[in-house]
């Protein structure tokens, strides 16, 4: 197997919410908690999970939006966890991100033409003709009219609109995007077009993807790998098929039993999750989800379970595994 | 956008105030005229009418011809050419206070709400309490300072009979009333999908507040110019009223009312008159800010896509 | 935890009136012809006599000083004394200004309320109709005038030029008359002043309940009520309006703490109505620190108060705001 | 013929007996738009209080309660008689009358006396340092306020005699302790500025109530008895109230409908004068006053360092104009000199006229311009620097359109009424020229040409410089000197001297003199017997309301 292009080791990021003093005092909410995650090149690593569970901020801080407390990230060889915006600046182009609601992530107020425009120039991309011939083959590339650059964002549909979010992540010639619930805003019909462009997209630029989101068929359908998050904690990893078919982890044995099947027939027994996924800011100890288990034990409540192998290219974080 | 048509004629008379005084009203609005006289219906009338016991001294009340159109102030002066060049001021300060006041507040709020952190306590801390103090108190404390010994800050030296003083007083009172809602923008639009998506990108955070922040907070703030305007005419009335404000022999729609509030019993237009003046101005400017909030505002405008 | 937020707040009210008392006093200090010892020692002092002075009322102290010895008066011992007469407490003064404005500020308040619901709604229920356009006209025209100069106005009509007709006769002179004293003439001498400053807040308000109730009139629960067949009346007062108030009652609680605060300054001017508006303009006529400084304090912290008397009331009427933030 | 005589000389006093008794009592009410400062009478400074102290203090001696010019004489008050000086003016023996009771029932001793010439410095009055400290051991006490004792200077003897030695002669010594400063108060009274608490006296009134917000309430001393009735009548009516915080406008239809007898404001609202004098004419009494309005001109700043510059304004200003501003050709007289009309030593004089002579006429533009033109100064930035109360801002704007006309380019600011005149008289502010008004003290010339216009008078960076132009003229301060010392000896002569340095100050131009106001009282129409002195204006204790 190839290098990995990006690998998190053990990344934990809290977020403080509200004032020391504030109402409701000061909120220690621990996003993400000892995640570790490798990311190969050409592959699609679905990540998926609750809302809440932590996900966006994985795919936000293996990207440096955020910047981890604790843990490293190296993206294609380079350790890029203590980088400064500058020294990033040029990695930048590498890696890219496409945005849940394309109507917030693109700027109202500015031309498609320029929005897209935006990296090249930042990146001294090169003259003005340059840049239009490659806006020009930008648009072409995510199925939109040259003509519609000089166009605002408002103007076109949430699916235009995320063809829109796309090109502007492709113009730099990126190795690897981390797409956040990119098709969750939009139609079930447009969604698959969606989902079918990044593929095309992927095969002829030769892209990495993490793709983020809550919904299995579209995972099933767009992601080579998957990770399934709990609480800010990845509890299982592997081929999307495996982890699909035959889950290891109970969450995710109640997440897959949670999606509608269309065939009756093969209908199995259902696991319910029984109440609310914990609070965040005050995670349960020992295995997070043990609150919620139905095979929880005694051990569950004390002893945070590591991800381990099991089985081929599969790992999960769970004492009593299915 | 008839509040817009009335604002260009307000300001058109305004403009035209000097040629008012030379062609029509032909008299010097800024020149005592105690014993003189002009030719009503072919008899000389004295502009400062005595009254017969030898107590007390009346101006003439409104002519309705062109001169002394309304009449004369305590000083023997035209009122309507007084009203007409008030207007310039008044105007003039309003407008220009709205600059300052806009200005400072946009810079305040991008500032607090774009670096964050220490920065942004501080800021936070000194809008609170420019917030707290309260507005007529604080301008009318500026100017005791500022109208008896003028500003000298370094380089920069304001006279203390320059209008740049209640300019800069009304434009400093209100600043928290703006760089508040600005700061919040500001805060939610760093936290934004779109800056998010630019940091993303590589975008350095100049050309972030630059490109993606700046053009988002002077929309805001040009939704703002005319209610702050019809905001910042009211208080340089009030504050020309309290005689902290234009000083004689300039005039202002204020510091006229207050010259007619001295002739309240006998000759009210001349306070009368610039109250009204400053009536319309300001209904125009808020139904201008109406307009212009309705045209900017995204919520508005979603709500005109439904 | 309301306990925790009050205590901050008060934290953060300490400081905000620490920093503006020090403003105040350096402004204070700053204003030519403003020599405290020459005011008290009188004309034609001579440099002897005004060193004396000086002495006497700790006026040749360094400002810090001085600045402390101000607020030990003012707050620990509240025994400060005015500049300008000599011996006049100030913290009694005030509080005897204080049932002067909150009369003038209740009045005014009770008018706008119901003048602003009435025409608000009125004008939401006729919406589009002429009704509805030369009421928020008027509207617009009473936030746009200036106050004084309605008040001005407003005294030519009652005290001079119609004062001797039918219409107002029964206005009496003004000032005013503690309620405790005479409570119909403490009534008459103040319909004027609370029309007067009533108008703006109706325009004000009007509006905004206006806007609101229309808005509010778009919504899917005001939708769903008139499904089950409420009628125009109904829908408006049972649900539209019930929720637009929230909006107008943190509206109210600033306003209110403003004015109570002296920012009905003009309008006690205008009228003679011995305030702390009045008291707060006469401190800065004389220059009369001590003055100056209890009356900003006074209206700093109803402003603050106000500000956090109206947070509070969010936290208890929207649970949202408690997580946020 | 002589029985005849004595039964109607009897007969008269029963009737004037009757009219007493028929006019005794009642509340006489007194407004103003605010109070003025502390009630402790040796701090006030202020003519308003002036008016109400005089009818509950008294000192050794006082000037005469009576109309007209005769109010200017010394009588004796608390003293037997008006001592004459001795040791060259330089030493003054007063008798002390004897049962005469404070208003709390303490009998009045030269031990109180004494105590209060000490009190005048350990108040720190304002004159203590002008006028009282030339009484011997007077400059000790001003270093050491606190610890103030007089014992070379006022002496108690053992049969009721104070005699009072003074460092060098002074002319106008009767006159400066006959004012307020020099009441008489128990020896007891705190040595500090009493402010709002009353301290008992010996008038006919007692102060009972006084807060700064509200009212000064005077009420009859219950221990007065008639001593002096040249000096301290007894008065008609049971109580004074004194209100404040009703403003102008108010005040007047207030007194139109009887709810007060009379507005304390110095001037009432223009626009309503007219109406006053047509609707109510009996109801008004205009006096003059020893006073003049007039506009100081800085002669150490430019432009008016510049003489020529100074005559130019002093020939420009039209006084009638300015008379019409202050209400009316019946309110005021144009003038040019320093001295007012009536005064000793007064000389009319007027050099700044169409028609140089004793009276102003008309102003002289064609010599203003000249000397504007030989000044050099037109274009020269001025700010006119006046009050908001009353006409003051007119008489400003007005001043300021004169200058205008003459090629500077002026402005006008307007200050609170409070802080003006401390503001004008600091040479910090750097004040070219304004708008201001000087009263009386008592009637010595030398309280116009010497306290304004002597080197004496100007402190650097205070707010206590009278001498606002800053005239100092080393040769004149000498005439002065010389006046002040003939005055002593020779009153007659220092007359003329005094009518000379007027001359010499006119001409100067260091002011340019507007016009001398006269006192319009508009009165309720219950109000009798008014009696207007020409020291304290309207006699409280010589009106009725009933």
């Amino acid at each position: 197997m190839t290098a990995p292009i990006l690998i998190a080791e053990n990344l934990s990021k809290t977020f403080h919410a509200g004032r020391r003093f504030g109402p409701g005092g000061r909120q220690n909410i621990q996003a993400l908690s000892n995640v570790s995650l490798k990311v190969y090149p050409g592959e699609t690593l679905g990540l998926v999970g609750e809302s809440g569970c932590g996900k966006s901020t994985l795919g936000r801080t293996l990207l440096k939006l955020y910047t981890p407390d604790a843990g490293k990230i190296i993206f294609q060889g380079q350790d890029i966890t203590r980088m400064s915006e500058r020294a990033l600046r040029p990695l930048r182009a590498n890696m890219q991100m496409v945005f849940q609601d394309p109507s917030a992530s693109l700027n109202p107020r500015r031309r498609v033409g320029d929005l897209i425009a935006e990296p090249l120039r930042v990146h001294n991309y090169g003259a003005r003709e340059k840049i239009q011939a490659r806006l020009e083959e930008l648009m072409h590339l995510v199925g939109l009219a040259p003509e519609h650059l000089s166009r605002f964002p408002h103007e076109f549909s949430g699916g235009q609109r995320q063809r829109i979010g796309l090109a502007r992540a492709i113009a730099l010639n990126p190795s690897l995007i981390i797409a956040d619930e990119p098709v969750s805003a939009l139609d079930v019909s447009i969604q698959a077009q969606i989902v079918n462009l990044m593929a095309d997209l992927q095969e002829q630029l030769d892209l990495t993807y993490i793709f983020i989101a809550h919904d299995l068929a579209v995972i099933r359908q767009a992601a080579e790998r998957v990770a399934v998050m709990y609480l800010g904690v990845i509890v299982e990893i592997g081929d999307t098929d495996t982890v699909m078919l035959t889950p290891a982890h109970h969450y995710t044995a109640a997440l897959i039993s949670a999606v509608p099947e269309p065939n009756p027939a093969a209908r199995r027994a259902r696991t319910i999750l029984q109440g609310e996924p914990p609070s965040p800011a005050n995670p349960p100890p020992g295995c997070r989800f043990h609150t919620r288990c139905p095979a929880a034990q005694g051990r569950c409540k004390t002893e945070r379970p590591e991800l381990r192998p099991y089985g081929e290219n599969r790992e999960v974080a769970c004492h009593f595994p299915l | 956008m008839l509040a817009f048509a009335i604002l260009i004629v307000i300001i058109a008379a305004c403009l035209a105030a000097p040629w008012y005084a030379q062609n029509i009203s032909q008299s010097d609005p800024f020149a005592s005229n105690l014993d003189g006289s002009i030719t009503l219906a072919g008899q000389p009338v004295d502009i400062m009418q005595s009254a017969d016991t030898g107590f007390g001294v009346t101006p003439i009340g409104p002519t309705w011809t062109q001169k002394y159109f309304l009449g004369a102030d305590d000083q023997g002066r035209d009122v309507a050419a007084r009203i007409l060049f008030g207007g310039r001021n008044s105007l003039l300060i309003a407008a220009g206070a709205t600059l300052i006041c806009l200005t400072l507040a946009g810079l305040i709020g991008i500032v607090a709400g774009f670096s964050g952190g220490f920065v942004d306590s501080i800021l936070a801390r000194i809008l609170d309490i420019l917030w707290a103090f309260p507005v007529y108190l604080l301008a009318i404390s500026l100017s005791a300072v500022l109208i008896s010994r003028g500003l000298k800050l370094g380089p920069v030296t304001i006279d203390s009979d320059s209008l740049l003083i209640p300019i800069a007083i009304i434009g400093i009172v209100y600043v928290p009333y703006v760089a508040r809602p600005i700061r919040g923008q500001v805060l939610s639009l760093a936290r934004s999908d779109f800056v998010l998506a630019a940091v993303c990108l590589g975008v350095p955070r100049a050309r972030i507040l630059w490109k993606d922040i700046l053009p988002n907070v002077i929309t805001t703030l040009i939704v703002f110019a005319p209610l702050m305007m019809a905001l910042n005419m009211l208080t340089e009335a009030a504050l020309s009223f309290l005689s902290i404000g234009v000083q004689p022999p300039a005039a202002s729609w204020g510091t006229i009312i207050l010259d007619g509030e001295g002739l309240l019993y006998t000759r009210p237009a001349v306070a009368i008159a610039p109250g009204l003046a400053i009536m319309l101005t300001v209904v125009a400017l808020n139904f201008l800010g109406d307009g212009v909030r309705e045209a900017f505002d995204p919520r508005a405008k979603i709500r005109v896509q439904k | 935890m309301i306990f925790l937020v009050l205590l901050r707040r008060l934290a953060e009210m300490v400081f905000v009136l620490f920093s503006i008392s020090v403003l105040v006093f350096l402004i204070f200090f700053a204003t030519p012809g403003a020599d405290p010892a020459a005011r008290i020692a009188g004309r034609g002092a001579s440099p002897a006599t005004l060193a004396a002075v000086r002495h006497a009322f700790g006026l040749d102290q360094p400002l810090p000083v001085q600045y402390g010895l101000m607020m030990k008066h003012l707050f620990i011992t509240q025994d400060l004394t005015s500049f300008v007469n000599p011996g006049q407490l100030v913290i009694p003064a005030v509080l005897q200004a204080v049932p002067v404005t909150l009369s003038l500020v209740f009045g005014a308040a009770v008018i706008w309320l119901i003048f602003a619901v009435a025409i608000g709604v009125t004008a939401a229920a006729l919406r589009g109709s002429v009704i509805d356009r030369s009421l928020m006209f008027l509207a617009m025209a009473g936030v746009s005038m200036p106050v004084f100069w309605l008040g001005e106005v407003a005294n030519l009509i009652t005290q001079a030029r119609f004062h001797n007709t039918v219409l107002f006769s029964w206005v009496p002179a003004l000032g005013y008359v503690p309620l405790t004293q005479n409570p119909l003439l403490w009534f008459k001498s103040l319909v004027i002043p609370w029309t007067v400053l009533a108008v703006t807040y109706i325009g004000l308000y009007s509006r905004v309940l206006r806007a609101n109730l229309v808005e509010a009139l778009t919504e899917d629960y005001i939708r769903t009520a008139r499904a089950k067949g409420l009628s125009e009346r109904q829908v408006i007062f049972r649900h539209a309006l019930r929720m637009s108030l929230i909006t107008l009652v943190s509206m109210f609680g600033l306003d209110f703490g403003a004015l109570v605060g002296g920012g009905a300054l003009l309008i006690e001017v205008v009228c003679a109505l011995p305030g702390v508006g009045m008291l707060t303009y006469q401190a800065l006529q004389n220059l009369d620190l001590p003055f100056i400084m209890a009356t900003v304090m006074y209206g700093a912290i109803f402003i603050v108060a106000a500000n956090t008397v109206v947070d509070m009331l969010y936290l208890l009427i929207d649970p949202r705001a408690r997580g946020a933030r | 013929m002589k029985t005849i005589w004595l039964i109607a000389a009897a007969l008269l006093a029963v009737m004037q007996a009757a009219h007493a008794q028929n006019h005794r009592g009642g509340t006489l009410k007194l407004v103003a738009a605010s109070s003025d400062g502390s009630i402790d009478p040796q701090v006030n400074y202020t003519d308003q209080y002036w008016q109400l102290f005089i009818v509950a203090y008294d000192g050794l001696v006082a000037f005469r309660k009576s109309a007209g010019s005769s109010s200017n004489d010394i009588v004796p008050d608390l003293a037997t008689s008006v001592p004459a000086p001795q040791d060259g003016g330089k030493t003054y023996v007063f008798k002390l009358r004897q049962n005469i009771k404070f208003s709390n029932g303490q009998p009045v001793t030269p031990a109180d006396v004494v105590a209060s010439f000490e009190r005048l410095f350990k108040v720190n009055n304002p004159n203590a340092g002008s006028w009282y400290n030339n009484i011997v051991g007077g400059d000790k006490c001003l270093t050491a306020p606190a610890t103030c004792t007089l014992p070379d200077g006022v002496v108690a003897g053992d049969d009721g005699t104070i005699t009072i030695h003074l460092v060098k002669p002074n002319p106008e010594f009767l006159y400066q302790i006959a004012l307020p400063f020099g009441a008489i108060l128990p020896a007891a009274t705190p040595p500090h500025d009493m402010g709002t608490i009353p301290i008992p006296g010996t008038g006919p009134y007692a102060i009972t109530s006084y807060d700064p917000q509200k009212a000064f309430i005077l009420q009859r001393n219950p221990y007065f008895k008639v001593f002096s009735p040249e000096a301290q009548p007894d008065g008609y009516v049971n109580e004074i109230d004194f209100e404040f915080g009703v403003t102008g406008e108010n005040a007047v239809t207030a007194i139109e409908n009887g709810q007060y007898d009379l507005d304390m404001d110095p001037s009432l609202p223009a626009d309503r004068l007219a109406e006053m004098s047509t609707r109510f004419p009996r109801q008004i009494y205009i006096n003059p006053l020893l006073a003049d309005y007039y506009a100081p001109m800085n002669v150490n700043i430019p432009p008016f360092s510049n003489l020529n510059a100074r005559l130019a304004v002093n020939y420009a200003l039209n006084r009638r104009d300015t008379v019409q501003i202050y209400g009316g050709k019946n309110l005021g007289v144009p003038a040019c000199q320093i001295l007012p009309p009536g005064f000793p030593g007064y000389q009319p004089y007027c050099p700044y006229t169409k028609n140089p002579g004793p009276k102003w006429t008309a102003p002289d533009l064609a010599k203003a311009q000249s000397y504007m033109q030989k000044s050099g100064m037109a274009g020269q930035k001025v700010t006119v620097i006046t009050d908001d109360e009353g006409v003051d801002p007119a008489l400003g704007t007005y001043l300021g359109s004169v200058l205008n006309q003459l090629g500077f380019v002026a402005t006008t600011h307007v200050l609170s009424a409070n802080i003006q005149f401390n503001y004008i008289q600091n040479t910090n502010n750097k004040v070219q020229i304004s708008i201001t008004l000087w009263y009386d003290d008592y009637p010595a010339p030398s309280d116009f040409l010497n306290v304004l216009l002597t080197c004496g008078q100007i402190h650097p960076g205070s707010d206590n410089s009278v001498n606002i132009a800053g005239y100092c003229n080393k040769q004149y301060d000498a005439k002065v000197q010389a006046a002040l010392r003939d005055a002593i000896t020779d009153p007659a002569k220092a007359n003329t001297e005094w009518a000379a340095i007027d001359k010499q100050a006119t001409d100067a131009a260091a002011w340019a003199t507007l016009f001398n106001p006269k006192q319009l009282d508009f009165v309720s129409a219950r109000l009798g017997n008014y009696t207007f002195s020409e020291q304290f204006h309207l006699l409280f204790d010589k009106v009725w309301v009933q």
